[in-house]
């Protein structure tokens, strides 16, 4: 039975090389043809989800076998001296899920594009960066190790660069792309540090070799280092998380990245990409575990800061994108610290609820913004649910998913994490998830109340979006709904995804009162205030102006680090320069000024008389023969060569 | 230092002569600016030379050679006569025309070498 | 005798030389120069070489000094008792040439090897004996000395001549 | 030819390889020179010749046996030791493949020079030529007559064809040479000093391994000068901090043929001659001189990756790129382990593809529009779709992106250096934001932004001039996708030419003075 699973895993790598293949045709043949193109991508990617459901099924099926021993394919790519690397696939719950979640939310991705994209000059790139974007992606679900890990990490950036910068011809988008790709960067150079020096501590950065060493003979690595150490690894290598999935300092490339086409800020900054650094933490989780708990508060803390951090940012906002935006950072920060207080499946779990449901508000966004031509403050909307039915509940039923409002998907995952954070002995991380949940609640139904209900503005003239962008907008809607209970009956997802050992835990209904409690409170706060207006924003908003602006200007974040790369970095560039050209070439030009000045002199030397060098001639003969009279032997004695070649 | 009875005509005096021969050749060269003079002045150093050849040759070479070789030094006066005949018929032809360019035969006007 | 005879011709090739370097006049120079050519003659025949004597008398003696001589004819200007000058940097050339001479002094002196004296001449010094040499042993060198002096000839007749400016 | 595989005539494979660019160099001196198109097509013919040998050489080389292949030993002046010897390991060869890559490129890169045509593809062949030979050399007399060859067509053909910009192209050139005669100067020292301390035994020699061979004549004062020496004279050539300021000066003047072949090949002798002759022949000296080397080339990392920040126009932005990536090269040197040398040896080759890639579409960009200044351009992926994937495919290689071949050998180069000097490996590493910084920055002020109406008149690259892109385009990625077929090769020639040994040696010697 597992050995026929297993040959089905074994295929496990065509899933990302489908993508791939995709690419290369787009790129190299049918570029020209934007029909095509799209063709051939899309077919492309659903493959990939059909074998992707395959292999899921196939888990589920393997079952107990699975969860214990992954099914892992390894081919060697790199074999020198000193680094062995091996490119494979790894096969358990946690990669198939993922696969499953990137597929699906690729493929409904491409198809919507149709729509939201057709028309566009760069149709076929469009697709051709899709499709590697989902090949890098699904890649790094499979890796195996951590520099394959490390490879696809960074070409998904590069297809995040490409994308965000899809419309290159505007500034911002330019300015975006280059944003997202060095502050990722930053992280990655942790990243690799951390790589490096797992490396020379433990020989492997294989997935399942490191974990054994860690576990086996921890103590015999430990001879030369300390616990100290595994906990620095822990650190650089959570740097690239931070960098990634945008957790507090590195968020600030994110809500910028919302300057590519929508589909993609779906795709790849809300349901996919960004979720890469949480995933890695997961895969690496062994490691976590055994740093010093301070890596994992570490984690919890930061995650917990960015939760709440970016959901206060969200409040302020006008955008409809920057919103969502910064509700992904908030959503992003909750699952880190899902992970760091150890709700490991919770985490995976919320990592999959919100790849559906952001996912579907943002293309539902998108819908709103193709239907209303490019425009995107919500204050130029509403009243728009009348105009676009489907759009408008597909996106209630998001919102109420984020919101974690029952039986939507959001609310399983997120209550998981909720009591897993209490029960767990981390009460103020509890009590900031539950505020930020109350926030979430608050500023997802603002939005919602904005945009789609109230006074129609009569200078829009919405309708309702071609069937290729509404039926992803229904499935995504379906699993929003439906995706929670996955959990039910006995926490199966747990079951499949967990770490260590499998603890069955009942939904603690006490405290998921309380956390609906919280978000309803939200809805209903955003309910008084901008649907019956009984509260007016603005006069809250004057009374805290400074609050008020701070959270607008998200904490001048941006504006700090701008004036460290203007002032620091680009004028230490400025003085480095003088210094290479007044002082190393300055020497240098110093120096060939003294030759060309001893040469003025000694040009004088040269008068055109011969008697002048008949003279010198012989009295340079009479100056030689003294010195050769005073000696030979003192002569040979400061020969440099003589000591230089014969010295032993 | 010097012994009275080596004044007595050895190789040590022709070689002094020669020396002094060339150095006064030397002077000449150095010290003159009418280009005939210098080159009789490099005549008077080439013949300085040819009296040491014939002086070594007479001194020191035909103790030690064969016979058939007994004229070496000789033959080499004999050819450094040939090349000064014909340094200096070359020489004067070029004084002569460098003087019908130049309207001098003054070597402190000759500094064309001067870059 | 013959030391004698050395002595006074040697003083003589000398003070002859030293009249070709002093004199303010270039004719005068030139005799000088014929004079301490002949004095030099002399000297060679001292030390047997006698066709070289020969040769010293036909060629410096008759040939290049009269050559120099109608040189100085072609090429002079103004006043014949100036026509000889020494140059600004006369005294440095002469401390030059007076080091010089210390110096191949101090090597002649020194040399314990040249201190001899003449030893009974076996050689000829004829004009056979030279001529056996030069046709046999130095046979390539002599004709290219011929060659020399053929290329030396066609050189001086057309530097002389001067090339036709106008064509 | 016909008869290459044969055994007997493998040995002359590479005097073929070299003679290629030579014949038709010597072809084209007897073309007149209205003859542009054949000129062009004659030295193109010419290098794809040497290319094939050279490519086959790569392919037929035998892994499992190492060591010098293909060799050719004529002796030449028995009396000094010297041989006209010839051979290819798994150092030189990946070298000898980049320089014939290179060179064929760079007569595409040329393709719409109009001035002195046939003086031009003359010079530019002797070039190639000599550059191949530093690689294929086996002697130490034969590398430096190559070398010595090189700096004069250099020299020329930037003062005839360069470019004035911040400098004039007359001071470019003269810098330019007169660094590389220096230090050519104090390798000639080393060299000299070299020889005769080899030569103590009575039996001259100036065979690279003959040189290695003998340790024992070496004392360690004399390692340590002769390195220094060596050490000045390569690392003026590889642009080493403080010796670097020759490069961005010598680029920003040079015509795009010249800076894709400095900066691609004629750069990395300095590092192959370091490996070859520095690490080979004096390990003594080399371990002395390591911890002050990886010091100096750190300063080069970040040094040129803050200066690029601030540069206005392309050639500089990647001259000091290249002394910076170079700094990674010189830092792996000095770490002397058999890892790290792989890693400077593929560096070597990566950098020079990705150079040779980004000078040759800046010299497009040039030709085209007459400016270099970035300030002056921007949004020409608009008018020029095809330039701009070639432009990004270098940046993205130079800021070592994963799946192009550049990340993979910074990779391994940083594996081979952080145990060894960890301070700086992290320092070195931190490099690479500041990489990305300029880098991006480049691409987006040139490539990206609205479109310009002043550059609207300037045409894609087609035809000819998409041989550079198409080939380094494959080489960045198939090398970077599959990296077992470059660094498995180079891993050979540490391994099976005794430099893992050497290296292993060493690097004991310097535990057991450090605990």
């Amino acid at each position: 039975m597992f050995k026929e699973m297993h040959d089905l895993f074994q295929w496990a790598w065509l899933i990302p090389a489908l993508p791939f293949l995709s690419f290369l045709i787009i790129a190299f043949i049918t570029k020209r043809s934007k029909r095509l193109s799209s063709t051939v991508s899309i077919l492309a990617i659903l493959t990939s989800l059909s074998l992707a459901i395959a292999i899921g099924l196939g888990v589920i099926q393997a079952g107990k076998e699975i969860v214990e021993h992954p099914a892992i394919v390894n081919v060697n790519w790199l074999n020198i001296v000193g680094l062995q690397i091996d490119f494979g696939t790894i096969v358990d719950p946690l990669s198939a899920m993922m696969l499953f979640v990137v597929t699906l939310v690729a493929s409904m991705v491409q198809i919507y594009s149709l729509g939201y994209m057709h028309g566009d000059e760069g149709f076929s790139r469009y697709y051709a960066y899709q499709s590697l974007f989902a090949s890098s992606m699904l890649g790094m679900v499979l890796a195996t190790n951590l520099l394959q890990l490390f490879i696809f990490w960074e070409l998904v950036g590069l297809c995040s660069y490409l994308l965000i910068g899809f419309w290159f011809f505007k500034v911002s988008a330019r300015e975006a792309a280059k944003k997202a790709f060095m502050t990722t960067r930053v992280g990655d150079f942790g990243l690799l540090l951390g790589m490096l020096f797992l490396y020379t501590k433990f020989g492997t950065l294989d997935f399942a070799a490191l974990s054994a060493a860690l576990n086996t003979n921890f103590q015999d690595v430990l001879v030369i280092g300390t616990a100290g150490y595994v906990t620095v690894m822990a650190f650089l290598v959570f740097l690239g998380p931070i960098g990634k999935s945008g957790q507090f300092p590195l968020h600030v490339w994110l809500p910028d990245a919302m300057e590519g086409p929508t589909p993609v800020s779906a795709l790849i900054h809300a349901a996919t990409m960004v979720v890469a650094g949480v995933y890695l933490v997961a895969r690496m989780y062994f490691l976590f575990d055994f740093a010093s708990p301070a890596a994992l508060q570490f984690i919890a803390g930061l995650g917990a800061f960015t939760a709440i951090f970016a959901a206060s940012i969200a409040i302020a906002q006008d955008d409809i994108k920057r919103i969502l935006a910064y509700s992904t950072l908030s959503q992003l920060g909750y699952m880190m610290f899902a992970l760091g207080v150890g709700s490991y499946s919770g985490s995976m779990f919320h990592l999959m609820t919100h790849a559906f449901f952001k996912a579907l508000m943002f293309l539902g966004a998108g819908s709103v913004i193709y239907a209303l031509h490019h425009k995107q403050d919500i204050w130029d909307m509403g009243g728009l649910w009348k105009k676009m039915p489907i759009t408008g509940t597909t996106f209630f039923i998001g919102v109420l998913a984020i919101s974690g409002m029952p039986p939507f998907a959001g609310f399983w995952s997120k209550d998981e994490i909720l009591a897993n954070a209490l029960h767990n002995g981390h009460p103020i991380i509890y009590g900031v998830g539950l505020f930020t949940a109350f926030l979430t609640a608050f500023y997802m139904s603002r939005l919602f109340f904005v945009v789609f209900m109230g006074p129609e503005k009569p200078e829009n003239h919405p309708h309702e979006s071609p069937w290729s962008m509404t039926i992803p907008l229904m499935i995504l809607a379906f699993f929003s709904v439906f995706g929670g209970f996955v959990a039910l009956p006995e926490h199966n997802f747990a079951w499949y995804i967990h770490y260590g050992e499998f603890h069955h835990e009942a939904i603690a209904w006490g405290l998921a009162g309380i956390s609906v409690l919280a978000g309803l409170l939200g809805i209903g706060l955003a309910y008084i205030t901008y649907v019956k207006k009984l509260i007016s924003a603005e006069s809250v908003a004057g009374q805290f102006s400074g609050v008020y602006k701070l959270l607008k200007n998200k904490y001048y974040v941006d504006e700090l680090y701008l004036w460290i790369i203007k002032n620091i970095m680009d004028g230490m560039a400025k003085v480095l320069y003088w210094f290479d050209i007044y002082i190393v070439d300055g020497i240098v030009n110093g120096l060939a000024l003294v030759t060309r000045g001893s040469g003025k002199v000694l040009r004088r030397t040269n008068t055109g008389q011969l008697q002048t060098y008949a003279m010198v001639f012989f009295f340079a003969v009479v100056v030689i023969f003294m010195a050769f009279a005073i000696g030979e032997s003192q002569l040979a004695a400061i020969n440099p060569l003589a000591t230089l070649g014969g010295a032993k | 230092m010097m012994n009275l009875s080596n004044l007595s005509v050895g190789l040590s005096t022709y070689l002094l002569v020669g020396a002094m021969l060339f150095c006064l050749g030397l002077y000449g060269v150095l010290a003159k600016r009418n280009i005939i003079a210098l080159l009789m002045s490099i005549e008077l150093m080439l013949n300085a030379v040819n009296i040491n050849f014939v002086a070594f040759n007479r001194f020191l070479w035909n103790q030690k050679i064969d016979v058939h070789y007994l004229l070496t030094g000789h033959v080499a006066a004999i050819f450094v006569i040939v090349v000064a005949a014909a340094e200096v018929a070359v020489g004067l032809a070029l004084i002569i025309t460098i003087y019908r360019n130049r309207r001098s035969t003054n070597v402190d006007e000759l500094n064309w070498l001067k870059w | 005798m013959s030391t004698i005879v050395f002595f006074i011709f040697a003083i003589l090739a000398i003070a002859a030389a030293w009249g070709v370097v002093t004199s303010k006049n270039i004719v005068h120079s030139a005799f000088y120069l014929a004079l301490s050519f002949a004095g030099v003659a002399v000297l060679y025949i001292l030390m047997n070489a006698d066709f070289l004597a020969a040769v010293q008398l036909l060629i410096y003696t008759g040939a290049v000094a009269v050559m120099v001589v109608f040189a100085v004819m072609l090429t002079l200007r103004g006043d014949v008792r100036e026509s000889n000058p020494e140059n600004r940097s006369w005294f440095v050339g002469a401390l030059v040439a007076v080091s010089v001479f210390a110096m191949i002094a101090l090597v002649v002196l020194t040399n314990a090897d040249w201190r001899v004296l003449a030893t009974p001449w076996t050689g000829g010094g004829s004009a056979e004996d030279m001529s056996l040499l030069l046709l046999s042993q130095f046979m390539i060198p002599f004709e290219a000395a011929a060659v020399l002096l053929t290329v030396a000839l066609i050189g001086a007749v057309i530097l002389a001549k001067g090339v036709k400016e106008s064509k | 030819m016909s008869a290459l595989p044969t055994v007997e005539s493998m040995s002359m494979l590479l005097p073929f390889t070299i003679l290629a660019p030579l014949v038709a160099m010597l072809l084209i001196v007897f073309l007149p020179k209205e003859e542009t198109k054949t000129i062009k097509i004659v030295s193109a013919m010419g290098m794809l010749v040497s290319l094939v040998l050279s490519l086959y050489a790569f392919l037929t080389y035998q892994w499992a046996e190492g060591g010098m292949q293909f060799t050719l030993t004529i002796p030449w002046v028995p009396d000094l030791g010297v041989n006209l010897a010839l051979g290819v390991d798994g150092l030189s060869l990946p070298m000898l493949l980049l320089t014939n890559l290179i060179g064929f490129a760079s007569i595409y890169a040329s393709w719409n020079i109009d001035k002195r045509v046939k003086e031009f593809f003359i010079l530019l062949l002797i070039l190639i030529a000599g550059v191949m030979g530093t690689f294929i050399a086996r002697d130490l007399f034969i590398f430096f007559l190559f070398y010595e060859i090189v700096v004069i067509p250099i020299y020329i053909m930037v003062v005839i064809w360069g470019s004035t910009k911040r400098v004039t192209k007359e001071y470019a050139a003269m810098k330019l040479t007169i660094y590389l005669l220096i230090g050519s100067a104090f390798l000639l020292v080393g060299m000299v000093a070299l020889y005769l301390a080899a030569g103590a035994n009575g039996n001259p020699t100036f065979m690279f391994d003959q040189l290695a061979a003998r340790q024992d004549l070496y004392s360690p004062a004399f390692q340590k000068v002769a390195f220094a020496l060596m050490i000045i004279g390569f690392g003026s050539l590889i642009s080493m901090f403080p010796f670097h300021s020759w490069s961005p000066d010598g680029y920003a003047g040079a015509p795009t043929a010249v800076s894709m072949i400095h900066a691609g090949v004629l750069k990395k002798i300095g590092g192959y001659g370091l490996i070859r002759l520095g690490i080979f022949v004096l390990p003594v000296g080399a371990k002395f001189w390591a911890p002050y080397i990886a010091t100096l080339a750190v300063v080069s990392v970040l040094y040129a990756a803050f200066i690029a920040l601030a540069q206005k126009d392309l050639k500089y932005v990647v001259g000091y790129s290249s002394v910076s990536h170079m700094g990674y090269v010189i830092i792996a040197i000095a770490a002397l382990n058999p890892t790290a040398v792989t890693g400077a040896v593929g560096m070597m080759f990566a950098h020079g593809v990705m150079a040779a890639l980004f000078f040759s579409m800046i010299g497009f960009i040039y030709e085209k529009s007459h400016t270099r200044n970035i300030a002056d351009l921007g949004g020409l992926a608009h008018q020029m779709p095809r330039l701009a994937i070639g432009f990004v495919i270098a940046g993205m290689a130079s800021l070592g992106l994963p799946g192009t071949v550049n990340f993979i050998t910074e990779f391994t180069i940083f594996m081979g250096v952080i145990n060894v000097f960890p301070v700086h490996a992290v320092l070195g590493i931190a490099g690479i934001i500041f990489t990305a910084v300029y880098i991006l920055r480049t691409i987006a002020n040139v490539l990206f932004g609205p479109r310009r109406s002043e550059w609207d008149h300037l045409t894609d690259i087609r035809g000819p001039e998409l041989v550079p892109l198409v080939l380094f385009g494959f080489v960045i990625f198939f090398a970077g996708i599959f990296p077992n077929v470059l660094l498995g090769m180079i891993d050979t020639g540490v391994t099976s030419s005794g430099l893992a040994k050497v290296l292993e040696t060493v690097s004991q010697a310097k535990m057991g003075g450090l605990f």
